[in-house]
């Protein structure tokens, strides 16, 4: 019974997704929403990933462009200058930027809070300079002609498959040892946790998404440039996971939601815009400090309830303790 | 009228009814104890009364004064020394300038000297430390710090959470005698304490708090010998 | 030799700049350990407050100076009345995103008011330029130089020695149990935003006319130098900004100097990053023993 | 058996002396308890056992093995485990998952079987759930299962974090006061909780606590440490009537 | 084109939708509102005529303009609501080439019109039918340069300053330093920064140590007013060239007369060039924004008055027939130089070097492409 609600869930929503692509495809959906959408899903992959480290693991990392640019150019070798399938180029990307992030985190983690901060920062911004001074991949004028292989569909399958896998992380053993390290590093490290290690596995796992990311976002911009991965675009990332609620991957979802649509409707404002989008995000923080969402998550990213079992416990709670006293 | 009068006070936590309208009073000059089990609302009586936590119901007055509508900073102007539960330690400040900024609302220079010494005296440990961290001190020397700090800002009432935790047997015994003694040199004080034993032995009188509410009242000898407290508090 | 002798002037030029705004982003960020990504955005307002007192009112150097830290003070204040106090006991990340909104703000706010083309900071100060052993400095860099050393000194003693600096101290340390010594909380969170933004402003006034043209986003950029710094010499600490300021002037000029200048920004936060290697909390910053 | 020797051991922290020549030789299955004034070094004595701190000499070996430089977690994972004096939760997980965490090391699956949800993680997540459950049972918090855990009144915190480290199935288990903040009834009960889990898990526990009739209740042996310094050892009849350790601890008369 | 295209009287739209993309906010927004400025300028003359001539009727133009923030992914987003939400007939602009390499893939899938004022990136336009620019590319400005001061200033050494992370800077350097060399000059300092650095002293230390005779900043006036002061201060005498991002009257305010004293850079045209449609713009401008127009709005002016010929030779709304049009131009006499496509979306056109005297442009030579 169970499986077969479960099947019928993601048959729905599989078919949602196929339904949108092809009602894009034959244009009863405008070409710019569909961007938008696809937007919305490439940065709901970054933000969640970036809630990894800054919500789950309680680090404040502020360069994850800087994975995302890896991923972005790996892929986009991959596909102009070798000519391979996107999806190749991609994974690519994804491993590339995991290994990286893993990498960055052994010197990393011999420091911590805001000097890793500075760490992670400074990571950001060595990439973008050597970008700038790759000539291979066309230093600062970028690369151009990457195949608009990003569409609908492909972005779609990826944002739901990165849902899925964070959320089974986050609700298993590594999830919980995250945030274990995230509520007091002392105790954690007393319950038999390689904090160093279980750090960099997070950072590793985050940065392979935001090479993922990257990637779709260069085949969906057929276009890649150093300059649109600086540190404005971590702090973009930053204000969209704060927004929905850190330590939430539903609130990382809303964030990423609400920041893109809300900008891309308020567009015609022209300059004014950015002066009203502060205000609603100093606003929101106001209201609701923890963010839309907090830590809380909607029922269905939460996993099944050890109620059940639980319940079995309880009724008998007490009683035995005592007997065996 | 009591120094401290404390009329119908009701405190919520969210959902959580830490205080259901509790009544007491402490006269000048008294030493007056709450007793009760964890989580019976003792440390919320004290937060309220030095408005670190506001009430949502109730009244509480300090020599006619209301306190509910006062800001902290202000009651303690008024005269009220609080020791909060779990220290409250300025840990990056060295033992010194903990004990200095306690002096906040004192101004005379003398006077401040006076106390200085007078602390010293009393926990010689602390004058030994005196440019340590707060942070790095064991846990009965920052609790030592912590009612250092309170005889040197010296107000009429002092409020003491649990002076007497983590403290080796034979200092427990020094500060319960240091309360008799600023006792009797005028300060009046309401204590809550964990060792009920001691605290109802040198208590003019006391109450006994259960679940937000009180249950009990008497000199602190009465309750001592009340089978009940026996019972519940003092263990066997 | 005198090549030599240019660049340390150049480095010392630009740490004393880097070392200012550090200086009032460390104090705040001693006291509410807030990362305050607007104290950037004060910097510009700062250089516009004198580029407006000085065009508008005509008034000479040190009253223009005077003029623009108490509006900026006033500017510091308002904004942690509006938009830090409410956020006192959240978390301390929504109050450093709080503080990205802010800045963002005031950039846009600015640039939508005053249009974003870049304007020339009148020249407050008659430059000077001497020759010392075969390098070119000028007065308004010794200037910079000694007031961020100067600066340094009196918001040491500040916060080392006088009672509302230790009280400054102690916010980060326990909010509440202040209000038990009987110190307004409010009032030392005033104090330091004040100190704060007035150093901005100085900054930005002596930015503006060491580097004339002035406009809406300048404080990015320098903002997150200045950040960089305060970490490098260990946030927090008021001699550490002076060190990470001066620290990081000197590997900029010198990353550029010595090596290809395409690199330099790379060059740079490589270096940064093995500091912090060596000294985990910034170079003043004492390795932390926990006490547990 | 021996289970631990510590040798020599001296802290030095910027001039101040506060562990010297510290020396314990603990047997298998001993309940030792750790005393002494304020200030005394006791806590850091934990902190160098636990590999919080590397002391400035002398050496700690445990089972055999010198762990006098090894991380927390590489010492926990040989089986110590420890409570803290100012109790350190996951103040922002629930009770169940605090204890969860503790069995972190028992749990066997990879990240592989974590997205996938194998019959592996299945098994091993239900068998976690189950010995937590049963833990929290033995420490009467399962009707808290799902509170956070800062919510727990103190008494209960005391309790979970003892919970806690026992989940990590040690060998020796440290107790840094946990009777501090309770009132003389409940400190009682703390004490036969100890001396019951004592006996059925068959631990080595080593105890600081400042209330004697806890130290003195059940403790088969008991150390005194006095700026840093062992200054008597012996069963507790021994401890009570030692004239130093009267004058530096314990006061004139011994509170019954 | 002719009148059998789809554009009856009865189709024909009540009004023509031009968009424009550019950067309204973010450091480089006075870019954007400069072209939004001259655009509206040209949109209000079309108007007050009564409209763009299709076939025999006038038609209002209206225009959209799209912020881009000058994020690639903003302008792709622009682009995509000016062409189909908006359902511009052509669009205008991104001035810079990091914006307008993203959205020349969508105007070109898309069939519609792109016509960028200053997007000097030779991607752009490449192996793109729909994509125009009204201005020249990087490297034919290096060349200009390099040219100029090997034959024209005899320089035999030369030293650059550019922003190595800007790629029309980038590209300005480099194509000079590869053509001064090929001239038989040498390159005795090739120094950079980042966006957004105020402190040029050390790589200008390093350049005076170099003593060149040349100096190249092909950068935004902005930066190069702060270079010239400090390259002045550290004692640097070299001849100063530069490219058309000078061109803005605010390079005086910033600079300076004085420190402009003599320098020269390459432009579109020259402003005392006895162009009399310059001239009237100018003025116009003047009048209306109470600002002299730099660059970017000369070429915005042009470029969407490119657009207007091309949708008015069109004939018709039919985006195929208006590319061919824009395409087909020839000799367009533009305020920024006379312009013709021959086979690709970058103009023919030719440039000046202009010589800063007295605070005033003069005319120093023209070089044909
Ligand atoms: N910040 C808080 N948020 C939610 N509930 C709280 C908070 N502080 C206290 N409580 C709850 O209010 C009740 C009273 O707590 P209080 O701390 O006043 O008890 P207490 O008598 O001082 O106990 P103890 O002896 O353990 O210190 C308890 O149920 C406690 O769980
Ligand atoms: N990190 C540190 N830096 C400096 N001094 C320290 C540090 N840690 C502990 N000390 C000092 O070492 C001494 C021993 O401290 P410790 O915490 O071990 O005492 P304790 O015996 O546990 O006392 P208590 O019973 O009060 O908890 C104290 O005087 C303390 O001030
Ligand atoms: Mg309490
Ligand atoms: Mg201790």
């Amino acid at each position: 019974m169970k499986i077969i609600k479960s099947i019928a869930f993601w048959t729905v929503i599989l078919a949602l997704g196929i339904l949108v692509e092809m009602l894009g495809r034959f244009e009863y959906i405008n070409p710019y929403v569909i961007q938008v959408l696809e937007l919305i899903g490439i940065n709901i992959i970054l933000v969640s990933s970036l809630n990894i480290i800054n919500g789950f693991l309680g680090e404040f990392a502020i360069g994850h462009a800087g994975f995302m640019a890896t991923g972005a150019y790996l892929s986009a070798i991959c596909t102009v200058k070798f000519h391979m399938p996107f999806a190749l180029g991609f994974l690519a990307a994804g491993l590339l930027s995991g290994l990286i992030a893993y990498l960055i985190g052994v010197p990393a983690f011999k420091t911590f809070g805001d000097y890793l901060a500075v760490i992670t920062l400074g990571f950001n911004m060595i990439i973008v300079n050597l970008l700038n001074n790759l000539e291979y991949v066309g230093a600062a004028r970028g690369m151009v002609g990457l195949p608009k292989s990003t569409n609908f569909i492909w972005v779609f399958c990826a944002t739901i498959l990165t849902l899925i896998i964070f959320r089974n992380i986050i609700f298993s053993n590594y999830g919980r040892i995250w945030t274990a390290i995230r509520e007091n590093t002392l105790a954690a490290e007393m319950m038999g946790i390689n904090v160093v290690r279980s750090k960099m596995v997070a950072f590793a796992i985050a940065g392979c998404f935001a090479g993922l990311a990257g990637a779709l976002w260069g085949h969906m911009l057929q276009y890649i440039n150093p300059s649109s991965f600086t540190y404005l675009k971590s702090t973009d990332m930053l204000t969209m996971l704060y927004l929905g609620g850190v330590g939430s991957l539903t609130g990382s979802v809303l964030g990423a939601v609400l920041m893109t649509g809300l900008l891309e409707i308020l567009r015609d404002l022209g300059v004014w815009r950015m002066v009203i989008g502060p205000v609603i995000l100093v606003l929101i923080m106001l209201t609701k400090p923890l963010g839309l969402f907090g830590s809380r998550e909607l029922k269905i990213v939460q996993p099944k309830s050890d109620r059940e079992e639980v319940q079995k416990y309880v009724s008998h709670a007490g009683r035995k303790h005592n007997n065996e006293l | 009228m009591a120094m401290l009068e404390v009329e119908g006070l009701e405190v919520t936590y969210g959902n959580i009814r830490a205080l259901r309208g509790i009544s007491f009073k402490v006269e000048k000059g008294e030493i007056v104890t709450l007793v009760g089990a964890n989580g019976a609302g003792k440390t919320t009586t004290l937060r309220t009364i030095s408005g670190m936590t506001s009430a949502a119901k109730g009244k509480v007055t300090f020599n006619g004064k209301d306190l509910l509508k006062t800001k902290a900073h202000h009651i303690v102007r008024y005269g009220i020394t609080h020791v909060p539960e779990g220290r409250g330690m300025f840990g990056n400040l060295t033992v010194k300038e903990n004990l200095e900024l306690a002096t906040w609302t004192r101004k005379s220079k003398a006077e401040v000297k006076k106390n200085f010494e007078r602390v010293f005296s009393l926990f010689p440990r602390l004058s030994e430390r005196i440019n340590q961290k707060a942070m790095t001190l064991s846990g009965g020397e920052q609790q030592m710090l912590a009612v250092a700090r309170a005889l040197m800002s010296q107000g009429e009432l002092i409020l003491l959470d649990e002076p007497s935790m983590g403290l080796a047997p034979i200092l427990v015994k020094e500060i319960f005698r240091i309360l008799e003694e600023i006792n009797k040199e005028g300060t009046t004080i309401l204590l809550v304490e964990q060792n009920a034993h001691m605290a109802l032995k040198i208590a003019t009188r006391a109450y006994v708090l259960e679940t937000g509410t009180v249950v009990m009242e008497g000199s602190g000898q009465e309750l001592s010998k009340d089978m009940r407290v026996k019972e519940a508090y003092l263990g066997g | 030799m005198s090549y030599f002798i240019q660049q340390l002037l150049n480095a010392l030029q630009l740490g004393s700049i880097y070392a200012l705004i550090a200086l009032g982003y460390t104090m705040v960020y001693g006291v509410l350990g807030l990362i305050n990504f607007a104290h950037g955005d004060i910097f510009m307002a700062g250089a516009f407050f004198g580029f407006f007192t000085a065009y508008l009112l005509k008034l000479p150097l040190i009253p223009t100076l005077i003029l623009s830290m108490l509006l900026a003070s006033a500017l510091g204040i308002m904004i942690e009345r509006i938009a830090y106090r409410p956020l006192r006991k959240a978390p301390r990340m929504s109050l450093i995103i709080t503080a990205l909104g802010i800045s963002l703000f005031l950039e846009n706010f600015t640039r939508a008011t005053l249009g974003g083309q870049p304007r020339s900071f009148p020249k407050l100060l008659e430059i000077q330029d001497f020759t010392f052993l075969g390098a070119s400095v000028t007065n308004l860099q010794v200037v910079i130089i000694l007031v961020s050393i100067f600066l340094m000194l009196v918001l040491r003693y500040i916060v080392q020695n006088t009672m509302i600096g230790k009280a400054m101290r102690a916010v980060s340390d326990n909010k509440e149990v202040l209000a038990l010594m009987g110190i307004s909380l409010d009032t030392v969170i005033m104090v330091t935003f004040g100190l704060g933004s007035a150093l901005a402003a100085t900054a930005g006034i002596l930015v503006g006319l060491a580097y004339p043209v002035i406009d809406p986003y300048m404080g990015i950029t320098v903002g997150w130098k200045a950040f960089i710094a305060a970490v490098l010499g260990g946030i927090g600490l008021i001699n550490g900004a002076l060190v990470g300021g001066f620290i990081l002037g000197f590997i900029e000029i010198f990353a550029a100097a010595l090596l290809p200048s395409t690199y330099r920004d790379g060059i740079a936060f490589t270096i940064l990053i093995i500091v912090l290697l060596l000294k985990p909390t910034g170079l003043l910053g004492r390795p932390v023993i926990k006490k547990v | 058996m021996s289970l631990m020797q510590v040798e020599n051991i001296t802290m030095n922290f910027d001039g101040l002396r506060a562990v010297q020549n510290f020396n314990l030789d603990l047997q298998e299955g001993e309940l030792i308890g750790l005393i002494g004034p304020n200030g005394a070094g006791k806590t850091t004595v934990f902190n160098i056992l636990t590999g919080v701190y590397i002391p400035s000499q002398g050496t700690v070996t445990f089972a055999g093995e010198n762990i006098t430089k090894h991380a927390p977690w590489q010492i926990n994972r040989s089986g110590i485990a420890r409570t803290f004096q100012n109790i350190r939760l996951f103040d922002n997980m629930t009770v169940l998952d605090n204890i969860k965490v503790a069995m972190n090391y028992q749990m066997k699956y990879k990240m592989f079987s974590a997205v996938l949800r194998t019959p592996k993680y299945r098994q091993e997540e239900s068998m976690v759930l189950k010995e937590s459950l049963e833990m929290l049972q033995l420490f009467n918090l399962v009707e808290k299962y799902n509170f956070l855990a800062k919510n727990l009144s103190y008494g209960e915190q005391r309790r979970l974090e003892i919970a806690r480290a026992l989940t990590t199935k040690p060998r020796l288990l440290l107790l840094d006061e946990p009777a501090a903040g309770m009132n003389a009834k409940e400190s009682e009960e703390l004490m036969h909780l100890i001396s019951w889990i004592h006996k059925k898990f068959n631990l080595t526990i080593l105890l600081i606590e400042h209330h004697m009739p806890v130290v003195m209740g059940i403790c088969q042996r008991i150390k005194v440490l006095d700026f840093g310094q062992t200054i008597a050892e012996g069963t507790p009849d021994e401890i009570k009537n030692n004239p130093k350790v009267i004058e530096a601890y314990l006061g004139e008369e011994v509170d019954h | 084109a002719s009148g059998s295209s789809a554009g009856g009287s009865s189709a024909a739209p009540a009004e023509i939708k031009i968009g424009l993309s550019g950067p309204m906010t973010g450091d480089i927004s006075d870019i954007g509102q400069s072209s939004k400025n001259a655009a509206e300028m040209a949109v209000e003359e079309v108007n007050a005529a009564g409209g763009l001539k299709i076939g025999d009727k006038k038609i209002p133009v209206k225009l959209v303009v799209g912020d881009d923030e000058n994020k690639p992914e903003s302008a792709a987003n622009v682009f995509q609501k000016l062409i189909n939400q908006d359902k511009v007939l052509g669009i205008i602009g991104p001035p810079t080439s990091k914006c307008a390499n993203a959205g020349a893939p969508i105007a070109e899938s898309a069939g519609t019109v792109m016509v960028s004022s200053w997007a000097t990136n030779v991607n752009v336009t490449k192996d793109k039918k729909f994509v125009f620019r009204a201005c020249f590319i990087d490297p034919f400005q290096g060349l200009v340069n390099a040219n100029f001061a090997a034959d024209t200033l005899k320089a035999k050494k030369a030293a650059v300053l550019y922003d190595v992370a800007s790629d029309y800077n980038k590209g300005l350097a480099e194509v000079f330093r590869d053509e001064f060399k090929k001239k038989g000059g040498e390159i005795v300092a090739f120094e950079s920064y980042s966006t957004g650095d105020k402190d040029f002293a050390s790589q200008l230390t390093k350049i005076k140590a170099a003593n060149p005779e040349v100096l190249f900043l092909p950068n935004y006036y902005n930066e190069v007013a702060l270079q010239l002061q400090q390259a002045k201060r550290l004692g640097i005498t070299a001849k100063v060239l530069g490219g058309d991002a000078w061109d803005s009257p605010k390079i005086f305010d910033l600079a300076g007369k004085d420190l402009l004293e003599g320098t020269y850079f390459s432009n579109h045209y020259a402003a005392d060039a006895d162009n009399a449609d310059l001239q009237k713009f100018i003025t116009k401008y003047k009048e209306k924004y109470k600002l002299v127009p730099d660059a970017t709005g000369a070429l915005t002016y042009d470029a969407i008055r490119i657009l207007f010929q091309g949708i008015e030779k069109a004939g018709s709304t039919d985006k195929k027939a208006i590319r061919d049009a824009v395409a087909a131009t020839t000799d367009f006499k533009g305020i920024t130089g006379t312009i013709s496509y021959k086979g690709s979306g970058d103009p023919v056109k030719s440039a000046v070097m202009i010589q800063i005297t007295e605070g005033k442009y003069k005319y120093a030579a023209t070089v044909n492409p």
